[in-house]
């Protein structure tokens, strides 16, 4: 096959237009990477909050401080993203809103979605 | 004359793909960026001169690529890519290299990476371009010249799915029957034109295009699983079986995107998926 | 199944099912505490042990380290190309899954009724 | 460089082209075992059989009844008496079960509801020799050319044809006893010559439509094939008998099937009659291409055409409905709407006649065996080479092709060669040795484009041709025109010879391959006008207003034009194989 190992390859990831149905496949991948690097420390905090009274109410005092509010803010949105991509992806394995039509409007669906949803989590916990 | 700002950035099959973070934050200011270019190329469009930033390598000069710019006016409204590049070719720059054959977007010779989307230049009207064009090779292929991509490996995916009608029962003299319900299922399938608008847009095939078949030949794949005629389902779905020939596919969508005769193969490979799983089950 | 098989449909459907299942259980929970936020160390103590929940709490950790593996698995698949490396962090994730999954259902199991 | 220093490759046979002709040949070939190269300067499906649309023609008899004799009297009428009639009688009696045989290699033909093969009318076809219109054509939709050409790739690749892709034929290579042993090809990924050995080599290389300013044609159809057999001393054929599409694109030229009139459509003028009814009463806007072409450049001569500039009509088929056009004529309607921004099915579509097929090309007999008048003879065969489709004239399409005989011509002779081949080989076991000199012709050419200097654009001399062509040798022809033609593509051909390439890099270099192709077409042009200028009467596509009618008499004969400029003739054969000849009778519709 190829022996030309040196010729060059365009794929400067900037310069290629990137749909906006790329867009919710990468951040449902890159939401998914960060959630799978936070699990030990969400089985962490789960042990940590059924251990005993101090332990609950540790994880609550945590919960409540600010850094944690700033980055819980983040975590509902990928977790909501994550969610809804994975539902659009799901409907798409049974053939829902897999016309070309409709696969833009359901990938711009899943980003308004994720932020409505992540708003509505945020204004309830205020 | 060389524009400093669109020297590409890879040479060599080398690719650093970067982590995740930083790849989607960059997708994110990219999506932006380009809707921003959008609206301004659709105020400027007032302008009859059209600038155009081609992708230029010759490997006989033994220099990186580079974008070179080329600048003409005189269009007709109905003129499309290729009409701008065969003049380029013909008044500006003969050494420009690029292919092209049937000129109507029937034989597939002449995909591109148009303002950073694949497609046909013959079918590509220059009206909806903007003032400036910038044109590149088809990404994640070897450069040979200019904007001649080296498709070896795509053709070699397409081979291997085996992609031709098998019928083990003796054939009958006359044609083998199909009704028009069974003939419309290969409809969206068979008028595939092996352009690699859509493997070369599919970033799975970008990571894995030595083991993922990719968007065209899953689709062929699944053209002759489709067809009422074929008796070679088994080995068919055995042959994609794996986790990468069928199943590097995440839905991304982007081959749906670009096809230029308006294809699916993302349903395609759901099909062939779901075949599967019913082979299985 | 074959185990080309098992490498590439049973683990497409393995995410399929867990995400139902992890979707499922997300709402169970928002409604959950939509409705009854805790707010003390004995009724969420409570809540966990009450048989139905603690089952489904067992399910949805299972769920969730599966397709947590797979998306992992495709993750290291498509970026990492030398096979020592991401064998090695196959393993890595494998092993960092495993002791998740045995710790929580440790925790979970060891909650008293109340 | 010489001989010695070239690089080779032996093969059983060398298929030159990788159409529906040359894939057919290769097809049957490699099937046998033999050991089969294909060279194609574009990738295999890139090739102008994917642009087909409409059909191929066989009597299935699967809409209404149909024989292969009745589809022989057609091609013979159709071709104005100078398609040869055993090899329209071979033809038209192999199409069906060629039909069936391409169906069972995986085309994906339209259907009928009892499940056989969908099958449309065409023009210039009839029932019971001249009687109702019949529904001869079998397709794919639109597409029937792309279901063909990707069914015979696939095919080939089954049967492990050996593809040489993206490699351009320079020329034959020749021996002095006149055998073909192959040729020299040029990589054009490297620019490397590279010498190919075969014991037969197969023209397929298609028609030469790029001669004309407006074409129906890919910008690869630049007539290779023809100009190299015209060097190798082969004169070629009929040149002056070149096809105008009447429903091209008006000003584009991207191709309407016939198929649109066959599924109903037709043509009016600026005042919306329906003037085919006027030139052909009976078959109306299903008469044959000649007819309808002449037809419509009457009306906008005669000032009905529509637009602005009334210099084209218009093709309805909105009346056919949006499922039908959906269903039956998907590609045409992507083709209005991409290239005039008309949908077909709320709008006529503007058409003008437009060059479209090469009738004539390299002389063959049945068997695909290229056939020269040598000693005795006026139809002895070349040892060794072949050539089919397009490029070649067997000659069934004579002096003007039915529409959806193409395609049946490529696969029927396709096949017809491949077995020819499989015979000579089983007698011609091993490969003669080359002498010293039989390479030089081709590297003298490769070594001509290597001058460096300032000199004429390729490009602007093919854009002259194109012009020169396009008035001077267009559907209506006159001695002055042509005598004028002539002289304006000798000076063409003068300037060629101080054309300079101004990119001399190796690496695919595409300008290099245009100029190969421009001498091609140069060659070709050369021979169409001079063959259009020898040729005083009118019959089929050639049309002179000073020489209005048929001439059986005297001109019922198949021109040779040699590369010196000087055209001969030879009879038509107009005894069938095993029916009654049809003999020349008035050609009405």
């Amino acid at each position: 096959m190829n022996t030309h190992t040196d010729r060059p390859v365009f794929l400067d990831l900037r310069k290629i237009r990137w749909p906006v149905m790329a867009f919710v496949s990468g951040l449902h991948r890159a939401s998914g990477v960060l959630m799978v690097l936070l699990l030990p420390v969400l089985v962490y905090l789960f042990e940590l909050s059924l251990r005993n009274e101090q332990g609950f109410q540790a994880v609550i005092d945590l919960m409540q401080s600010m850094p944690a509010r700033v980055l819980g803010v983040l975590l509902v949105w990928l977790l909501a993203h994550h969610f809804f991509a994975g539902i659009r992806f799901l409907l798409l394995d049974v053939d829902l809103g897999m016309e070309k039509s409709e696969v833009r409007k359901t990938a711009w669906m899943v980003h308004a979605a994720a932020i409505i949803a992540t708003l509505l989590v945020v204004g309830g916990m205020l | 004359m060389p524009a400093k700002a669109f020297l590409p950035q890879r040479h060599g099959v080398h690719r650093d793909n970067g982590n995740l973070f930083s790849m989607c934050i960059l997708c994110l200011c990219g999506k932006l960026f380009w809707q921003l270019r959008a609206w301004l190329a659709a105020m400027s469009r007032k302008t009859e001169t059209m600038r155009f930033l081609i992708y230029r390598y010759n490997p006989d000069e033994g220099k990186p690529p580079r974008m070179q710019e080329y600048r003409l006016d005189g269009f007709d409204s109905g003129d499309k890519l290729l009409d701008a590049l065969l003049r380029i070719k013909a008044e500006l720059d003969p050494t420009l290299s690029f292919r092209r054959s049937c000129g109507e977007g029937v034989c597939g010779a002449d995909s591109l990476n148009i303002n950073g989307r694949n497609g046909l230049a013959c079918i590509t009207p220059l009206n909806e371009l903007g003032e400036t064009v910038e044109i590149r090779p088809l990404p994640g292929r070897p450069v040979i010249r200019d904007l001649v991509v080296d498709m070896e490996q795509f053709y070699h995916q397409y081979r291997a799915v085996k992609p031709w009608l098998t019928v083990h029962d003796p054939e009958p003299e006359t044609e083998y029957l199909q009704t028009p319900e069974q003939r419309d299922q290969l409809d969206g399938l068979y008028e595939c034109i092996l352009c690699g608008c859509c493997s070369t847009a599919c970033p799975s095939f970008w990571w894995n295009p030595d083991k993922f078949r990719g968007p065209a030949a899953l689709l062929q794949a699944w053209r002759f699983l489709a067809d009422s005629r074929d008796q070679a389902t088994g080995d068919r779905l055995a042959e994609l079986e794996g986790p990468y020939h069928l199943f590097r596919c995440h839905s991304i969508m982007n081959c749906v995107d670009v096809c230029p005769k308006g294809l699916n193969p993302t349903q395609a490979i759901g099909n062939i998926k779901k075949l599967m799983l019913k082979h299985h089950v | 199944m074959s185990w080309r098989g098992a490498n590439g449909l049973r683990p497409w459907l393995m995410q399929r099912l867990s995400a139902v299942y992890i979707a499922g259980f997300l709402l169970f929970i928002l409604f959950n505490l939509a409705a009854a936020p805790v707010i003390s160390f004995d009724a969420w103590r409570g809540w966990v042990a009450s048989p139905l929940v603690n089952a489904a709490i067992a399910l949805f950790v299972l769920a969730l380290l599966i397709h947590a593996w797979v998306g992992t698995r495709d993750v290291l698949m498509d970026y990492v190309k030398p096979v020592a490396l991401r064998f090695v962090l196959l393993t890595l994730f494998a092993l960092i899954f495993l002791i998740s999954l045995f710790w929580s259902l440790r925790v979970l199991f060891s909650v008293p009724p109340s | 460089m010489t001989m010695m220093k070239l690089a080779r490759r032996k093969f059983d046979t060398l298929v030159i082209g990788a159409g529906g002709g040359g894939l057919r040949s290769a097809m049957q070939l490699a099937q046998a075992d033999a050991n089969v190269a294909v060279v194609s300067k574009v990738f295999p499906t890139r090739s102008h059989t994917v642009a087909a649309q409409g059909g191929m023609n066989a009597a299935l008899a699967n809409v209404v009844p149909d024989n292969w004799h009745w589809h022989m009297y057609d091609t013979v009428k159709g071709s104005d008496y100078l398609g040869d009639q055993d090899a329209i009688e071979y033809m038209c009696r192999a199409a069906s079960h060629l039909v069936v045989e391409l169906e069972h290699a995986g085309v994906p033909f339209s259907r009928l509801d009892n499940g056989k093969i969908y099958q449309r009318p065409f023009g210039g076809q009839s029932q019971d020799f001249g009687g109702a219109q019949a529904a001869r054509t079998c397709a794919a939709a639109d597409r029937t050319g792309h279901a063909i050409l990707h069914s015979l790739y696939q095919q080939n690749i089954r049967a492990k044809t050996h593809f040489f892709d993206e490699y351009f034929a320079i020329d034959l290579v020749k021996d002095s006893d006149g055998y073909i042993l192959g040729a020299v090809v040029l990589e054009i990924e490297t620019g490397e010559p590279l010498l190919i050995e075969a014991k037969t080599t197969l023209l397929a290389t298609g028609g030469v439509g790029q001669l004309f300013r407006t074409n129906t044609n890919a910008h690869i159809n630049t007539g290779d094939g023809i100009a190299m057999a015209l060097r190798a001393g082969i004169p070629v054929q009929d040149m002056e008998f070149f096809q105008f599409h009447p429903t091209g694109i008006a000003g584009k030229g991207m191709l309407i099937t016939e198929g649109v009139r066959g599924e109903g459509g037709y043509l009016v003028n600026k005042d919306g009659e329906r003037f085919m009814e006027r030139y052909a009463p009976q078959a109306k806007d299903l008469a044959s291409r000649d007819v309808v072409s002449r037809a419509i450049a009457v009306e906008v001569r005669e000032g009905r055409g529509c637009g602005p500039n009334a210099d084209y009509v218009m093709l309805k088929l909105e009346h056919l409905g949006a499922e039908v056009i959906k269903k039956r004529l998907p590609g045409i309607r992507d083709m209005a709407m991409t290239f005039i921004g008309v949908d077909p099915i709320e709008e006529p579509i503007p058409v003008f006649p437009t060059a479209h097929y090469t009738m004539g090309g390299i002389p063959t007999n049945r068997h695909g065996q290229v056939v020269v008048p040598l000693g005795e003879g006026a139809e002895e065969p070349i040892p060794g080479l072949y050539a089919v489709g397009e490029c070649a004239c067997v000659s069934v399409h004579g002096a003007n092709r039915l529409g959806g005989n193409s395609l049946l011509d490529i696969v029927v002779f396709g096949r017809a060669a491949g077995n020819h081949i499989i015979e000579y080989l089983t007698e011609n076991r091993h490969h003669r040795p080359l002498d010293e000199g039989s390479v030089d012709n081709a590297l003298a050419r490769i070594a001509r484009w290597e001058q460096d200097g300032e000199g004429e654009s390729v490009d602007v001399l093919r854009q002259e041709l194109q012009r020169v062509m396009e008035e001077n040798c267009s559907v209506f022809r006159s001695e002055e025109i042509l005598a004028e033609g002539v002289v304006k593509v000798q000076a063409l051909a003068g300037r060629l010879q101080n054309a300079r390439l101004k990119d001399q890099s190796k690496v695919f270099n595409t300008a290099r391959i245009e100029a190969f192709e421009l001498e091609n077409l140069m060659a070709l042009g050369l021979a169409t006008v001079q063959s259009a200028l020898a040729r005083k009467e009118s019959r089929g596509a050639h049309s002179r207003v000073d020489y209005p009618d048929r001439d059986d008499e005297r001109w019922m004969k198949h021109s040779l034009y040699y590369e010196d400029g000087r055209v001969d003739y030879k009879p038509v054969r107009t005894k069938p194989l095993t029916v009654d000849t049809f003999p020349p009778k008035a050609r009405v519709y």
